[in-house]
């Protein structure tokens, strides 16, 4: 007999833990039994150890992302803030909306197709238990070199991954990012972001409400999955025979959660839920004590009652199973027939496993014995915070020094011409539709925007044509140069892709992916970008509502580039009035906003042709990133613009060219007086955006600028009908010939050899 | 009009199907697959997902679903059905049509906007058309590669039931390049592409996809019309 | 307690383009001398109680209507002797 | 010409949400008392030539590594003896 019991626990106090085994420290463990003045059951051990992980605690994170509480902007929206599932902002008109990035990258690794997959499901049902309607998915990715055997593995499967899940629940996918790095090769980053909408009143929290309530789980059966760490105590409970085998890599099903959304929508419709949790990392670990916290204090769970997959599983692996397609909800006994209905309309299993009370303790009992009896808020909440030591590391200096103006650069038409097409086709800004091609993006019929615009967009109200509109972006290497600055370049691009389209950014999401915590110069960049989000947030005044750290993304001892990456929402209030990048035929003038410097650290230039990282990204005036950003939404709510495209990776050469790709339409563009040619087309200055204003709106839009102080500069003018994209006096490259270099990359590397 | 439109577990377009509908003119009426009544709908839509996650193979389950057996009943006395994707598949394994669609050549799922040549215009679904009409509407599939036997594909293109034909790109391998077929007597259709998500231009390619509503609403009046 | 065995195979004249992608794989990985690979699916069916000549019936039926689409595949049904 | 037969099945403590669904329908379709289906894959294999000890040795290898993912899957290959 080898039930751990609370009983057990106080008349063998002296029994030897396996901690150590599962991760917890020798003072966490102490301070455990502190907490509950006695050892804690294998049960209680299981519960505190994944609670108190990195993962779920932050203990390491936690000092720093204060700040985005502390530096919080006065937001008019904000409607729930960070600490619940996932924000909620105001978008107007009786709507809010949610939406959160998480990663999924050690998965991702291991098995591609079933770590992207489970990362996109996860992050769905994060949105559902804020009450909301999922209504669109992005990602962003990561990988090593594009040529590299691994990168074969690796990213077919991440993005077949991604397609399976998110196609199979009928949710548009509308952007992301996929950028190649070295530093990415032993370590991939899968992040996926979810977004949706509901009315104000239907907005949900995760917690546990009404004493005499019951929690129900619904969804998937419990089986071992995700479970590595606690089988030692399995192990232990199971001295003769063993437990079975128990999985070690989760497999989604997709189908599954499309019940579950579906169930969801209509109990939450129907008005049968007090409050609601999805259940992602820990499993049902977290959702009881999270619940429990959040809400009256006490819950008592009957553990033996929760629907086993594998009937091997000893309760404290059923009480950490990370199992997909699981949700849980607090119902009112009055409500619970017409709950388990539409559960079953939709074959969805449901079982209640639980109980509200005011005993202030979470209890859990397994076959009438009690196994754990712990305060939920210790477990849930008040896990252990580690201020870990950072610090500038050494050879930041020298890295900073490494100016790119060293650098060889082109000069005579020939090579500038040669430099563009090079540029194109390089893995980071050639044609990512190899990958897009493979995600619906008109499931649901709401998509206004999607690849290859700069951010995502969704009519949500299709009344009024009310919508929002997202992007997601982050250049590792400005982050690796200046983390602090490379943070905030990184929410400035995504505010403006967001602002390019016409929405004004709201609300800020973000998954800051670093190595190892416990290397102080890794800490140091987590720390920089952090605190540079933070003060960026601040200065744009929108606030951060939610996102994920995911930490440990290096190999062996080399970190990846630092890599926050930033998504901003903004909303729209007519969608008929978004921005695209297509130019039309013409004719029209092609205006560039914002000033070009001479800035090449962290350029895909420097990168692709050179090899080289080095120097200090460009700089960045948040002061004029607003300026710009109010002067694009305005005029596109004006109707002035006939299209827009923002300014980043490969500089204006690499914008011009998207946009006559998409277009299908040429341009004759001017290198201005005095600039150096080289310099115009390929620097990465911040706050730049390419307009298009429309012929009759053109003086009043330049009068707009002009009076905001921002500087214009006429790029060219769209050739009606023309077929060459052309740089009068230095070159001009045929547009067939630049699409088939920007769509040819990708396939040649990825394609099945015939 | 009614135009019933049925939902699977797993049907991801009836929303749009409905929404087409409506823009149409017509009245969308939701049908539940559990259910075995049509609820004196005058058409039905059988849209695009994955209903039972296309497990197995797309479409084999839900072909057994309550519903179908009116469907398939009254089908038989001219009803007009449009399967798109998931539907067409599903009309297929229910052997309201000839043929099958397999994974696409390339293996993997296919999202574009996809031009196609309405290739027949006497069925129920495409009269509204002009023959020969080129029209660009959205492809989305994984499997959604036609097959049949070359007896089978004499027959369809002897007797003009290939209804729309990919152009430019056949992008899943179909045989002889088809996106569409019908039944001889032209009231069931099945359409791999998907003409519910065009019919707004501001979520779509363009409107091109409205004429396959706007078709069934005609031969419905016309039929109307003694 | 019996298990049933239905394999499920695309008929040789239906093109099969997973079977020529592995086909390649493995060319490419140095196995030599390929002629040819179809890739199929298998079905384990697990039973309680007796599998009697009704039941077995049932199955056989359902192998060619659920499980196998005729149109497109051959399938063959087999008891698993040693039920491994 | 030999001809080689690799099955591929999920390890039995990995979900396998295909194999439910087909659990499901069987059941839906009168098939009682099924415990279990697992949905598997089969690969045909046929070869040009001697099957010999070397050949079959990187079969294996490939077996394990190219046709099924260890991380979820087991496999069985053998050779087809009727060869049909
Ligand atoms: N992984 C992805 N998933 C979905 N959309 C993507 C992904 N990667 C890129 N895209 C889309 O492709 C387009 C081009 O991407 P990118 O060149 O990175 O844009 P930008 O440089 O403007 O951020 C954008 O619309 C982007 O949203
Ligand atoms: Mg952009």
């Amino acid at each position: 007999m080898s039930l751990d019991t609370v009983a057990r626990a106080e008349r063998e106090p002296d029994a030897v833990q396996p901690f150590a085994d599962l991760g917890l420290k020798a003072d966490e463990y102490e301070r455990i039994r502190g907490i509950l003045g006695r050892r804690p059951t294998s049960s209680e051990l299981a519960m505190y150890s994944v609670m108190w992980s990195e993962h779920c605690s932050y203990k390491s994170s936690k000092v720093h992302l204060r700040q985005f509480g502390e530096k919080s902007p006065d937001s008019q929206a904000l409607m729930v803030g960070i600490g619940e599932n996932a924000g909620v902002v105001d978008i107007g008109d009786g709507w809010a909306v949610t939406f959160k990035i998480e990663s999924h990258n050690h998965p991702s690794y291991v098995e591609p197709y079933q770590g992207a997959a489970t990362g996109v499901g996860g992050i769905v049902r994060d949105i559902m238990s804020m009450g909301a309607r999922p209504i669109a998915v992005m990602d962003a990715l990561r990988f090593g070199p594009l040529d590299a055997p691994d990168t074969r593995r690796v990213l077919p499967g991440v993005v077949a991954g991604i397609g399976g899940y998110g196609n199979c629940l009928g949710l548009p996918n509308i952007g992301g990012e996929v950028a190649f790095d070295p530093s990415y090769l032993g370590n991939p980053l899968v992040n996926a972001l979810c977004i949706g909408a509901m009315r104000h009143e239907d907005i949900h929290l995760a917690s546990a409400t009404g004493v005499g309530n019951l929690v129900v789980l619904y969804g998937a059966r419990t089986g071992g999955d995700g479970i590595g760490g606690v089988s030692v105590l399995a192990s232990q409970a199971f001295t003769e025979g063993g437990p079975a085998k128990r999985p070690s890599v989760q497999v989604g099903d997709p189908f599954m959660e499309k019940l579950l959304i579906e169930a969801t929508l209509d109990v939450l419709r129907a008005g049968l839920v007090e409050g609601i949790q999805d259940l992602g990392g820990a499993g049902i670990s977290c959702a009881t004590s999270e619940l429990a916290s959040n809400g009256e204090g006490g819950m008592h769970v009957w553990l033996d009652r929760v629907l086993l997959r594998d009937p091997s599983l000893v309760p404290e692996e059923i009480l950490m199973s990370e199992s997909q397609e699981r949700m849980c909800a607090i119902v009112r006994p009055a409500n619970l027939s017409a709950f388990l209905d539409h559960c079953a309309k939709w074959d969805v299993e449901a079982v209640v496993i639980g109980e509200v009370n005011d005993s202030g303790r979470l209890t859990v009992d397994w076959h009438g014995e009690r196994i754990v009896d712990v305060p939920p808020r210790s477990v849930a909440h008040d896990g252990p915070v580690y201020r870990r030591p950072f610090d500038r590391p050494a050879w930041q200096d020298g890295l900073q020094a490494d100016d790119p103006t060293a650098l060889a650069r082109p000069s005579s038409p020939e090579e500038l011409r040669a430099t563009l097409l090079d540029l194109v086709g390089s893995a980071n800004l050639a044609s990512k539709s190899w990958v897009t091609d493979q995600y619906d993006r008109y499931v649901q019929g709401n998509t206004v925007l999607a690849q290859p615009e700069d951010a995502g967009m969704v009519r949500v109200d299709e009344r009024t044509g009310r919508g929002v509109a997202v992007s997601t972006d982050c250049n590792g290497r400005f982050a690796k140069l200046d983390p602090y600055a490379g943070a905030q370049l990184a929410l400035a691009e995504s505010y403006r892709n967001v602002c390019v389209t016409g929405a004004k950014p709201l609300a800020v999401t973000n998954c800051l992916n670093f190595g190892s915590p416990q290397d102080p110069a890794v800490m140091w960049q987590f720390a920089e970008a952090v605190r540079g989000l933070a003060d960026g947030c601040l200065a744009l005044g929108i606030p951060v509502t939610g996102g994920n750290v995911s930490f440990y993304n290096q190999t062996g001892d080399t970190a990846i580039l630092p890599t926050p990456v930033v998504g901003v929402l903004g909303v729209i209030e007519d969608v008929r009035r978004r921005v695209r990048s297509d130019w039309g035929t013409g004719p029209a003038r092609i205006y560039l906003l914002g000033a070009t410097h001479d800035e090449f650290g962290g350029s895909q230039w420097a990168h692709h042709v050179h090899g080289h990282l080095g120097g200090l990204p460009p700089r960045l005036d948040l002061a004029v990133e607003q300026r710009l950003g109010k002067i694009l939404v305005e005029a596109a709510a004006a109707g002035m613009l006939l299209a827009a495209h923002d300014l980043s990776d490969g500089g204006l050469a690499q914008g011009l060219v998207e946009m006559a790709i998409s277009s299908g339409t040429g341009a004759r563009c001017q290198i201005p007086p005095g600039l150096d040619p080289f310099v115009f087309l390929f620097s990465e200055s911040a706050s730049r955006a390419i307009v298009v204003p429309e012929p009759n709106f053109e003086a009043s839009f330049l009068d707009l600028c002009q009076a905001a102080g921002l500087p214009t500069t006429r790029v060219g003018e769209v050739s009606p009908h023309g077929a060459t994209l052309e740089f009068e006096g230095l070159f001009a490259v045929g547009l067939a010939e630049l699409a088939r270099v920007h769509h040819a990359a990708l396939p040649a590397v990825l394609d099945d050899p015939a | 009009m009614r135009i019933g439109i049925v939902t699977f577990p797993g049907s991801l377009d009836d929303r749009d199907a409905a929404r087409a509908v409506a823009i149409a003119g017509a009245e969308p009426v939701m049908l539940w697959h559990g259910e075995s009544d049509l609820r004196g709908v005058h058409a039905v839509v059988l849209p695009g997902g994955f209903s039972y996650g296309d497990y197995l193979r797309c479409g084999a389950i839900s072909r057994f679903a309550p519903i179908m057996t009116p469907i398939v009943e009254q089908a038989g006395d001219g009803l007009p059905v449009l399967g798109i994707c998931n539907g067409f598949q599903i009309l297929c394994e229910s052997h309201l049509l000839p043929g099958a669609l397999t994974r696409n050549a390339s293996r993997h799922f296919i999202c574009r906007d996809q031009h196609l040549r309405i290739e027949d215009t006497t069925s129920d679904w495409t009269c509204a058309y002009a023959p020969g009409q080129q029209i660009t509407i959205p492809l989305k599939n994984g499997e959604g590669c036609y097959v049949a036997d070359d007896r089978t594909l004499d027959e369809l293109e002897g007797t003009g039931r290939v209804i729309a034909r990919y152009l430019q790109v056949n992008p899943n391998g179909s045989r002889l390049d088809i996106a569409g077929i019908r039944n001889e007597r032209g009231n069931v259709v099945g359409l791999m592409p998907h003409p519910e998500h065009a019919v707004e231009s501001l979520t779509g390619p363009g409107v091109d996809g409205l004429g396959f509503f706007a078709s069934v609403l005609q031969s419905l009046l016309s039929r109307a019309r003694p | 307690m019996g298990r049933v065995v239905v394999d499920v195979m695309l008929k040789p004249e239906i093109l099969d383009p997973q079977g020529r992608a592995v086909q390649g794989a493995l060319g490419r990985l140095g196995l030599a001398g390929v002629a040819d690979v179809r890739q199929g699916k298998q079905f384990i069916i697990d039973l309680d109680g007796e599998l009697d000549d009704e039941r077995w019936a049932l199955l056989e039926r359902l192998a060619g209507e659920l499980l196998s689409n005729p149109v497109i595949e051959d399938y063959r049904i087999r008891r698993d002797q040693d039920g491994q």
